[in-house]
């Protein structure tokens, strides 16, 4: 381009000058590049779910971070290092060795032993043919209630653990429901249907994340706990727990409340 | 041909009358700025300063300095901070060339001036409706927001150049190649010419005992040199000669 | 197919940078970059061929001869021309701008009656009408040209009254011209052989008479010396060019020049100093010191200082008898290096006359500076190429402006040798103007018209047979074969100069010395310099210099 | 909670405490009012020119040209803490980190803002690329400071992503992740180009051959005043950082970073300043002994003319330099908040001082032996322009920290505080 300008002539400093910025330029460049190119390859490679679930779990409030064994009465207080993915823990072995004390919780909201729970509150049916059905917990159902609209995923498409699996709108907000395992959709259901979606695991299926027998009821009291702090409004004590059982379409019934926070804590969003 | 065109101005001839001024921007194609200009935004590429030697009652004394863009020959503080090559010093002729058409008006050039010789166009170029008729045809007018300066009268220098090259001749003859200052001045205060021949009449002045340059211990070499015969006048070419500020003080 | 958000970023991203391998960025970087280097709304210079003419400059009646710089028509540059006998080259800052004048925006393109714009009928109506009630006085700025006698002839024809406005050189020589009762414009000062100038206030160095010629001198034989040839003594209140300038400058306390000049000739006298004759001041040298403010002391040395290098004159800035009384003592009347008479013209020249007759309107020509108040409760008409403002006018009536009129230049004030030379018109008058000859000559026809006049006064130059003529170098006008060839040559741009006269001894008589005449010393025009119209250029240097005080920088 | 809470409430990082979105609007009007108002008068010079201005040919440089130097100065911190953080691995720093990329960010696109009101020919800015001259410290800070910027905005870019509602975008976040691993390559560029621009902004004065108040003989290619301002500019950096910490935590009532970590900014730059100051002494002490006599300008003559006293000399290199210097590095003051704000106040005083010294009195002192001493007051459109940057500034860092995790996570610990 220089040459072009009439008058103007080259000299050293002008290429040790140009080179050096050229270099400067090129280095900046390239990371912006290179950080692009690695995106990219990690959204192609299904590494995203990972990535956005970790940096979710970090900012999410010490206070829905307990360790699954609090729950289990194990431990008395434990902040989960692992995102809840309790494969990776080092002390998981040391734990399950640990006897379980016999604790009677009642969540105030309905459960099933059959049933692998996700912390998303989503659970989690293992059929005999190998494959799962995935469905929402009565807690969620019952803070939801009638669905506005439901967006699942294409039958064929694969879902990661911690990934958003599904989402659904009510009211004008969106709920991103996470997948409580990897997989791929063999069917979808929804609202109506008993479950939400039918899975089949690719490879070896590990569920030791999931929570299941007297540590569900702990968990779900403790949520119940912290949906009453967050609700806790004039006059809407009586509305929630009705007869101590979670009433339906709380979403409905309670309009003012803050629902952004209730959800995204509910379904470990941001 | 290398050249060192310069000028040597005989301040005792000097009345002060500014024909100089009026001739210099006539020739190019200063616009008359409104009437907010003042002497500190206007456009003189010639600039006549009246100065005194301090004392008061009969023995007071005034003379006057005309400035111009001195053509420093020595580390030209005006060419090395323009970022974008807009000033040059012509190997040729020594001139200091101002180009307006690359100058983006960052001003840096007009801090770098210790003798306040180059100008901004702060007002966009106007005349009065017809009196555009009477621009120069030798010399391009400038927009506003750029720098401008004394180049000598470099489109006169061209035209002798032209005159040179149809006569089959190097040089040009000096005679073609009068800047409108000097041929102005009612006095012929001022002696123009290639200081760096030495049969030439100026830079034989240049050389007189009573010739000086201003702030010439700043090391640029200016090309525009001055003399008086009055020791008070010599006086003013450096701020403080030994130490001491001297006495005299714009007027 | 359907577009994911995905693919819209990648495509944007992918468009940005594939922009970039496009020439289209760099074509519009191109295209900014021209046009922000020749904004089209900045008028450039018509480009074209360009011829140098002569002319004369009509700013005064020095009558400068010019180099005009012409491009496709039009004035683009001016010089000075060097040949020129009497400027050498010089001219006044204000002509090296003065070809932008016609573009002033106080150009008058109209005839104007009380501001409202008339036709050249009516004012000619309103003007007859105006003599046929009662005697109008006709003033004209610049006399002897051959249009002065137009201006002339017709008052004589109808009972008017033909006055002439001199300026401070020529006032300086009004005493002279009473007392030997030869013309002011018969006078002049011979600079050039003096060799100790005395000058009470007089701007000698700045504009005072005819450019470049006493600055010349000055530059020559005084500048900075020690001890110069040519001594300049400037007796001034105030520290003036002229004052810095001058060999000694002699500060005096406002409007006592005259008795410096009085108690200056008294020690003369006394001390038997000169032997030129004049009557005994009055003056007492105590009363001079305490009035000018010098000691007597400083009187007396002041009074040897300027008869020690003769001839010396004294020059006044304007009329001013006791000077003129001093120069009489000093034997500077009619000697050379003194007050010379010029060469009386091969043709009459009219004497300046003011008669005081009760005027019904008066006409100014367009040479009067606008300072000029015209007479009370007389309808004027006045004649300008620009609109000055100020003084009452009923009448404004459009002149050709500079270089528009073609008009002859007798000699100039203060020069000691007679000239005549002739100002071509570059420029054709626009329609809608006339000079005062012109509007004379429609309402009275008889009267001889100015180019024949002009023709007239050429064939007497040439048979009187006397003089060179200059133009590149001088020739005489034995040269030319005929009137004709002599008049082409003038209004080429050539400058006839009569020979120097041989001494002629001025005859004064002056009974008794004059007393101060209390006029007070003219306001610093040198200083607050604002003529009505300026040069745009001069007026912008002035204001954005220190040169001259302007009304804005006074102000401040 | 009306609509326009909720939506304001959902781009709020969860369990954030904020004000309330009135109040916070309440706290933007002034500022915005003041923006608009700035970028009028910057229209009026961009439309009539530079006459709108009260520069003139002496007073070339105005207030302008002081602005842009004392706010890349202020700027530095960004560069420097990156610079301490990844390279010198001063990891207690990076709790600041992101609110030095924003108050970066700020001043330096300020700067670049006010720079082309202030060219005569803002259209012609770009020839500088096109053909430079490599020996004009302006040239050498056009590139650094345009280069720079980019990088700063690179730098704010993962800042932004982080933001409640883009986070939910899963490929904005994974870049974010992906980026925040290179962002040390970019720490170390930035560090590379603010050593050279911030030094030629002194270089700037220091070859001005024609202005002895300003000039310094050159060290290798460069005067000393390059270094010089290198020195200010990293010593002053973490001072202003320290003072729009400390101000943010008193305007929202937070405490948003650990006492140590202000203490260690406040301690750095004391550090840098005694240097400073010790360098800036020997600079003036040759400069006026043999540097200005030597061009034949006698240097008591510099400070003849009031206000610019040699007073003025000693507040910028005594009160302003060596004060606050031992304050800052003197234990039991630095360890009291008061002191530490004070001392950070007199820190960026200082190095402001010395930059109007440097851009005003050296136009403002005479070269020619009948030259005036030249006064200067900005118009009221220079100010206008001044004060939008001012209010640019305050508006972007408040947005940002209303919605961006400017001090990572106040609940939580800081795994995951983004690039410096």
């Amino acid at each position: 381009m220089f040459p072009w300008v009439d008058g103007f002539h080259w000299t050293v400093m002008h290429v040790v000058f140009l080179t050096i910025f050229g270099l400067v330029l090129l280095t900046v460049l390239a990371t912006f590049a290179w950080s692009l190119f690695r995106t990219a390859s990690d959204l192609r490679s299904h590494r995203a779910a990972e990535v956005c679930w970790h940096n979710n779990f970090s900012q999410l409030p010490e206070a829905e971070r307990h360790c699954r064994h609090e729950f289990s009465g194990r431990v008395i207080h434990r902040v989960c290092p692992n995102a809840f993915d309790c494969q990776h823990c080092d002390m998981y072995e040391a734990f399950a060795a640990m006897p379980a004390p016999a604790l009677r919780h009642n969540p105030g909201v309905g459960y099933s032993d059959q049933l692998l729970y996700h912390r998303g509150h989503t659970w989690v049916q293992p059929n005999e043919d190998g494959t799962f059905a995935i469905g929402l917990d009565e807690f969620a159902q019952h803070l939801i209630g009638q669905p506005d609209a439901v967006k699942l995923p294409r039958k064929g498409s694969a879902i990661q653990h911690d990934g958003i699996a599904w989402r659904i709108t009510k009211n004008g907000r969106e709920i991103r429901v996470r997948a409580p395992l990897d997989g791929t959709i063999l069917a979808t259901g929804g609202p109506q249907s008993p479950w939400y979606l039918r899975v089949k695991p690719n490879g070896a299926v590990d569920l030791r994340h999931l929570l299941q027998g007297p540590e569900v009821a702990g968990w779900l009291e403790s949520e119940m706990d912290r949906l009453q702090i967050q609700l806790r409004t004039p006059g809407s004590e009586p509305a929630l727990a009705d007869g101590g059982m979670l009433m339906p379409e709380l979403m409905e019934a309670l309009p003012g409340a803050d629902w952004d926070e209730v959800l995204s804590a509910t379904f470990l969003d941001a | 041909m290398s050249a060192r065109y310069g000028m040597v101005i005989d301040l005792d001839r000097c009345t002060g009358c500014g024909a100089c001024m009026v001739a210099c921007a006539a020739e190019n194609n200063v616009p008359p700025l409104p009437p907010r200009a003042t002497d500190r935004t206007g456009l003189t590429p010639m600039l006549v300063h009246k100065v005194n030697n301090g004392v008061e009652g009969a023995g007071r004394r005034e003379a006057f300095i005309p400035i111009a863009c001195m053509h420093c020959a020595n580390e030209t503080p005006c060419v090395s901070v323009c970022p974008q090559q807009a000033v040059e010093v012509d190997k040729a002729t020594g001139i200091v060339m101002q180009i307006p058409q690359r100058c983006l008006g960052c001003r840096y050039c007009m801090t770098a001036c210790p003798y306040h010789a180059r100008y901004f166009n702060w007002w966009d170029p106007s005349w009065p409706p017809g009196m555009e008729k009477t621009l120069n045809p030798g010399v391009a007018t400038r927009m506003r927001g750029v720098v401008e300066k004394c180049n000598l009268c470099h489109a006169r220098l061209h035209t002798a150049m032209e005159k040179a090259a149809a006569a089959g001749k190097k040089e040009i003859d000096m005679a073609d190649y009068v800047p409108a200052c000097v041929e102005a001045c009612p006095t012929n205060a001022i002696q123009f010419g290639d200081l760096a021949n030495s049969e030439d009449a100026a830079s034989q002045a240049a050389h007189s005992p009573d010739a000086f340059r201003l702030l010439a211990r700043l090391g640029t070499e200016p090309k525009i040199y001055y003399k008086s015969r009055q020791a008070w006048v010599r006086a003013l070419a450096e701020r403080s000669p030994n130490g001491h500020p001297t006495e005299a003080q714009h007027v | 197919m359907k577009v994911s958000r995905r693919d819209l970023l990648l495509g944007t991203a992918g468009l940005t940078a594939g922009i970039f391998f496009t020439p289209v960025p760099w074509k519009v970087l191109d295209d900014v970059s021209v046009w922000t280097q020749n904004w089209p709304w900045i008028p450039q210079p018509a480009r074209g061929p360009v011829t140098t003419k002569l002319a004369a400059c009509t700013l005064c009646a020095s009558g400068c001869r010019m180099r005009v710089r012409m491009a496709a028509g039009f004035p683009v540059g001016v010089s000075g021309s060097a040949t020129h006998p009497l400027t050498k080259g010089a001219l006044c800052p204000l002509g090296f701008a003065a070809h932008q004048l016609n573009w002033h925006p106080a150009r008058l393109h109209a005839v104007r009656h009380h501001g409202h714009a008339v036709s050249w009928d009516e004012a000619r109506a309103a003007f007859e009408k105006a003599y046929s009630e009662g005697p109008v006085g006709i003033v004209d700025g610049h006399s002897g040209r051959a249009a002065s006698t137009v201006l002339q002839s017709f008052v004589a024809k109808h009972n008017g009254n033909y006055e002439v406005v001199l300026n401070p050189e020529e006032k300086s020589l009004l005493p002279y011209a009473q007392w030997s009762g030869v013309p002011v414009n018969s006078l002049g000062y011979d600079l050039e052989n003096a060799r100790t100038i005395v000058s009470f206030s007089a701007p000698l160095l700045d504009g005072w008479g005819i450019p470049g010629r006493f600055t010349h001198l000055w530059a020559e034989r005084a500048a900075g010396q020690p001890d110069p040839q040519l001594r300049l003594i400037q007796i001034e209140p105030k520290l003036s060019r002229t004052a810095s300038g001058a060999w000694r400058w002699i500060p005096i306390c406002q409007g006592s020049g005259e008795l410096l000049a009085a108690a200056l000739a008294k020690i003369l006298i006394e001390e038997r100093l000169v032997s030129g004759q004049s009557p005994a001041p009055p003056a007492s040298l105590t009363d001079a010191a305490t009035q000018t403010g010098l000691t007597a002391a400083a009187i007396r040395e002041l009074a040897y200082a300027i008869v020690e290098r003769r001839p010396t004159l004294c020059i006044s800035d304007g009329e001013s008898p006791a000077i003129a009384a001093l120069n009489l003592l000093l034997g500077a009347v009619g000697t050379p290096g003194g007050i010379l008479p010029k060469s009386v013209h091969p043709f009459a020249m009219p004497p300046a006359s003011a008669n005081g007759k009760s005027l019904r309107a008066v006409l100014i020509d367009s040479s009067v500076p606008w300072e000029y108040v015209p007479p009370a409760s007389t309808e004027v008409f006045r004649f300008a190429a620009w609109d000055g403002g100020g003084n009452r006018s009923d009448w404004l009536l459009p002149s050709p402006g500079y270089l528009e009129e073609s008009t002859d230049l007798p000699t100039p004030p203060t020069s000691a040798v007679a000239t005549y030379a002739i100002a071509p018109s570059l420029l054709a008058p626009s329609a809608e103007t006339k000079t005062a000859a012109q509007f004379l000559l429609q309402i009275d026809p008889t009267l001889s018209d100015v180019d024949q006049t002009i023709r007239a006064r050429c064939q007497e130059i040439f048979r009187a047979r006397r003089g060179t003529v200059h133009t590149e170098k001088p020739a005489p006008v034995t040269s030319f074969e005929s009137a004709a060839k002599f008049e082409e040559a003038l209004r080429a741009g050539a400058v006839w100069l009569d020979e120097p006269r041989t001494v002629s001894p001025l005859r004064c008589s002056l009974k008794e010395w004059p007393g101060n005449c209390g006029r007070r010393a003219p306001a610093d025009w040198v200083d607050l310099w604002e003529p009505p119209v300026l040069p745009p250029l001069a007026a912008k240097l002035y204001q954005e210099s220190s040169l001259r005080e302007t009304p804005q920088r006074s102000q401040s | 909670m009306s609509d326009l809470a909720i939506v304001d409430r959902r781009f709020i990082a969860r369990g954030e405490e904020r004000s309330s979105t009135l109040k916070f609007a309440l706290w933007l009007t002034p500022w915005i009012a003041l923006l608009a108002f700035g970028l009028y008068a910057a229209f009026l010079c961009l439309y009539y020119g530079l006459n709108q201005t009260n520069m003139d040919n002496r007073f070339a440089f105005g207030l302008w040209i002081f602005a842009d130097l004392s706010v890349i100065a202020m700027g530095a911190g960004a560069f420097f803490t990156g610079f301490l953080v990844y390279i010198l691995k001063q990891e207690e720093l990076k709790p600041v980190l992101n609110s030095a990329v924003v108050v970066g960010l700020v001043c330096y696109s300020g700067a670049v803002g006010v720079l082309m009101v202030d060219v005569g020919q803002p259209l012609r800015a770009w020839f500088t690329f096109w053909h430079p001259n490599t020996h004009s410290m302006l040239t050498e800070v056009t590139f650094c400071i345009s280069t720079y910027l980019m990088i700063l905005i690179l730098e704010y870019l993962p800042v932004l992503l982080r933001n409640r509602q883009l986070q939910k975008i899963p490929s904005f976040l994974v870049f974010e992740h992906q980026f925040h691993k290179l962002v040390p390559v970019l720490a170390a560029v930035g560090a590379f180009l603010s050593f050279f621009h911030q030094g030629s902004l002194g270089g700037l004065y220091g070859v001005l051959r024609g202005r002895p108040f300003a000039f310094r003989e050159h060290f290798a290619i460069w005067p000393t005043t390059f270094f010089l301002f290198i020195l200010s500019a990293i010593a002053v950096g973490p001072s202003f950082l320290l003072l729009v910490v400390a101000t943010v935590e008193t305007v929202t009532g937070k405490k948003l970073v650990e006492e140590s970590v202000l203490r260690k900014l406040g301690f750095i730059s004391g550090i840098l300043l005694g240097v400073y100051v010790a360098a800036k002494s020997i600079d003036t002490i040759v400069w006026l002994n043999i540097t200005s006599p030597s061009v034949g300008f006698a240097p008591w003559e510099y400070y003849a003319y009031k206000p610019f006293g040699s007073a003025i000399l000693f507040s910028e290199i005594v009160l302003l330099g060596l004060l606050p210097a031992f304050l800052l590095i003197f234990p039991k003051t630095r360890a009291r908040r008061g002191w530490l704000v004070f001392a950070a106040v007199l820190t960026c005083g200082g190095v402001l001082l010395n930059r109007f010294v440097l851009t005003v009195q050296t136009l403002a002192l005479p070269t020619l032996a009948f030259d005036d001493f030249l006064k200067y007051i900005p118009s009221w459109q220079e100010v206008a322009t001044f004060g939008a940057v001012v209010a640019y500034g305050v508006i972007v860092y408040s947005l940002s920290y209303r919605y961006l995790p400017l001090f990572g996570h106040s609940k939580g610990e800081d795994k995951h505080v983004s690039v410096g």
